[in-house]
C-alpha cells in the first residue's frame, strides 16, 4: 500500500524568479535557505510522486471552464509558461498518471467532483518551490489545482476535507510508493487590490500558531475570522489546508517565516507532522 | 464586482508574449476582436486602473498592466488611489 | 423566495435534427408529440427560468480541463456550435447570473465543487428539446453540466445529492420567481462502441418504473446493476438523477416512450411530481 | 482503455468545419501539429477503428469518422466486427 511520508508547505512570488538577479542579498539568502532545507527534508524522505497542491494563476484554466478543484492525470506536465521561468530545469515533469487516476475515482465515488486535466502547465505556483528545493531529481508529480484566486472558493472545512480524500486515497492505492505532500501558496499578500505590498505579519505569525497547534476547529475558526483581511494572496492558505488535512491536523514544525516587502509576500515555510495510521 | 467575461478573456489572452506585442504595436486592432462595452472600450483605451478594477480579477488586472508596461509602482499607486477614493465616499 | 414549479425529462439525439427530414414518418410524429407536451406544460408552469441539466458532448470541454459538473453563470449562453443546428431559433439564450451564481455559492458552501463557466456553448444536448418544446417565449437557462460522456463520472448517489443541493439552492434564493428543472439524456443508446445502434427497451422501461416509483434506494440499486450494460449513452441518466433529487424523488408521469431505431436512442419523456416543502 | 491525449485531441479539434476541410484535404499537413506516437498515427492514416477506439473516448470517436466521410453503417459494423473479434479471442 502506499503511504503519505511527509508534508511540506512553501510560498511562492514570481518575484522570486522575475526579480531574482535584483533581490536584497539578505533576502534572496533567507529564501535559498528556506527552500533548500525544504529540498533536503524531502530528499531525506524519498518520495516517489509528491502530489503537489497550488492554486493556477490563470495559465491553464479561465472563467469559461474554471475548476475549483482539479486533478492532473498526464503522463507529464509541462513546464511553466512564463517567461521568467524558462529556464526551469524539470521540463516537461513526469506524471504519475495511475496514481492521480486513483485518486480522482476515489474522490468521485466519496462525493467530491473534481474537474480532471489530461495536460496541465503548470506554472510558478507549482515551480517555483520544485526549482528553489533543488532536488536532485525530481520525484513523478501529482498536481492538484485548489481554486484560490477567483471568488468564491471551496470553502476551509472542504479544503480539509479533500487533504484527508487524498490521504484516503494514497493509503487505498495498492502499489507500496511513498508519496510526499507539497503545498505552494500563501502567506499574505495582496494582488491587484488597493492593499498590493501589504504584508501581514500579525495575521502570518498567528496562522502559523494555528497549523501548528494543529487542531482543526481553532485553526478553522481563525482563518474563518481572518483570511479575508490578509489579502486575496492569502487565500492561497487554502491550499496549506488541504495538506493539513492530507497529514491528519497534526501539527506542524515551522522552517522560516519572514516577510519579503520586495516579492509582496510574508513567505512561510514548514513540515507538517505525519501520523501514521 | 461583475465580471466582464470579454474585459477578462482579453486580459487572459495577453498573457501570451505575441499577443502582448500585437497589442502593444496595434491595441486597437486587437480590442475589435473583443465585444467590449463601449465604456469598457473607454477604460481600457484610457488605462483607467479604477474603472477596470471592478470588472475582472485582480491578477488578471495586475498581468495586463504588467503587460501593457505599467511600473509596478504606478500600479499600486493608482491601486490605493481608489481605496482613498472609496473612504472618502464613505466618511465625507 | 423562489421555487421548483416543475420537472421535466426528455431525451436528446443529434439525429432528431440533422436526420430530420429523413426520419421515418412515425417516428417524427410522435417524436414531435412527445416533445410538444411537454413544451405544453412547461408553458402551463410559466417558468422564470429553467435550470437545465444535460451532459456537453464535447462541445465546451475537453481532457485538458474536463469537469464532472460545471454551472453555466454567463449572461447569455450560445446556441449550438452543431452545423446541423444553425437554425436553432434562440441565438444566444439569456442566462440567469444571479440566481446561477446562487447554486454556485451555495454548492461551494455546501460541500459541493462545481467548475463555473461564464461563457458556454449549449449543444444538441441543451438545445434538442429545447427547440421541439417549441416555447413561445425561451426562458432564462441556468444550464449545469454533469459529466456523462466519460469515465470517470459523478457517483449515481452524488447526481441525486445535487439535485437536492439545487433544490436547496432555488429555495434559499431571495427572489420571489418560478424555476422549472428539464433534463435532458438518455435512455438506452450506444455511441461508438460495439453495441452503437442497439436500444435496450427492457432496461428503458424497467428505469422509467424505477422512476416513477419515486423511492431512492431501489432507483439507485437499480441503476447501479443495470446502468452500464444499457449503454455508454444510457449514462446521461445520471441526469434524470439530478432532476429526481430536484424534484424530492416524488416519482414521475411518463409521458411517452418508444425506441427510436433510426437515431440509436430509445427516446422517454416524462414529467416529474413536484413537492412542495 | 488508455486515453492517447493527442489522439484526442485531434478528434476533438476536428469537430470544427474548417479544420475538417483542411484535414480531408491534407492529412498529413494537419498531423504534423499533434504529437502522435509512431503507431497511434498509423492507425490514424488506416483509418483503423478497432486501434483507435481503444485509445479516445467512443463519442469522440465518432465524430471522428464521421467528420472523416466514414457512414454510419460501415463504422458500425467495423465495431461490431471488434466485438466479435474479442469473442473469438476469449472463446477460441
Ligand atoms: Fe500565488
Ligand atoms: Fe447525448
Amino acid at each position: 500500500m502506499a503511504r503519505i511520508v511527509a508534508a511540506y508547505a512553501a510560498s511562492h512570488a514570481p518575484l522570486v524568479a522575475r526579480d531574482w538577479l535584483i533581490l536584497p542579498e539578505p533576502a534572496k539568502t533567507r529564501l535559498t535557505a528556506a527552500y533548500r532545507a525544504l529540498g533536503r527534508l524531502m530528499s531525506a524522505a524519498r518520495p516517489d510522486v509528491i502530489v503537489e497542491i497550488a492554486p493556477d494563476h490563470w495559465s491553464n484554466f479561465f472563467i469559461n471552464n474554471l475548476p475549483n478543484v482539479c486533478i492532473g492525470v498526464g503522463e507529464t506536465h509541462d513546464g511553466p509558461p512564463e517567461p521568467f521561468l524558462k529556464d526551469f530545469p524539470h521540463n516537461p515533469m513526469l506524471g504519475a498518471p495511475e496514481l492521480a487516476m486513483h485518486i480522482l475515482t476515489t474522490a468521485l465515488n466519496n462525493d467530491f467532483e473534481p474537474s480532471v486535466s489530461h495536460h496541465m502547465k503548470l506554472d510558478h505556483g507549482f515551480c517555483i518551490p520544485l526549482m528553489r528545493m533543488e532536488l536532485a531529481e525530481l520525484p513523478r508529480i501529482v498536481p492538484i489545482v485548489i481554486n484560490s484566486l477567483e471568488e468564491p472558493m471551496p470553502s476551509l472545512n472542504r479544503c480539509l476535507a479533500w487533504g484527508k480524500l487524498i490521504r484516503k486515497a494514497v493509503e487505498s492505492y495498492p502499489e507500496d510508493i511513498q508519496v510526499a505532500v507539497l503545498t505552494s501558496g500563501g502567506l499574505s499578500h495582496s494582488i491587484g487590490e488597493p492593499t498590493m505590498g501589504v504584508i501581514d505579519e500579525d495575521f502570518d505569525r498567528s496562522c502559523i500558531k494555528a497549523f501548528e497547534r494543529g487542531t482543526e476547529a481553532p485553526l478553522l475558526s481563525f482563518l474563518q475570522s481572518n483570511l479575508a483581511k490578509a489579502g486575496n494572496g492569502a487565500q492561497e492558505v487554502r491550499n496549506w489546508l488541504v495538506a493539513h488535512g492530507a497529514a491528519q491536523s497534526s501539527g506542524f514544525t515551522l522552517v522560516d517565516y519572514f516577510p519579503v516587502p520586495e516579492v509582496y509576500v510574508g513567505c512561510g515555510f514548514a513540515e507538517w507532522k505525519i501520523a501514521q495510521s | 464586482m461583475t465580471t466582464d467575461y470579454w474585459l477578462s478573456k482579453l486580459f487572459w489572452d495577453l498573457q501570451q508574449p505575441a499577443a502582448q506585442a500585437e497589442y502593444r504595436a496595434d491595441r486597437v486592432a486587437v480590442l475589435e476582436r473583443y465585444q467590449l462595452k463601449q465604456d469598457v472600450r473607454a477604460a481600457v483605451m484610457a488605462d483607467d486602473v479604477a474603472a477596470l478594477s471592478r470588472l475582472s480579477n485582480p491578477y488578471l488586472l495586475r498581468f495586463y498592466f504588467f503587460a501593457v508596461g505599467m511600473k509596478d509602482d504606478e500600479f499600486i499607486a493608482k491601486l490605493r488611489a481608489i481605496a482613498n477614493t472609496s473612504q472618502a465616499e464613505k466618511h465625507g
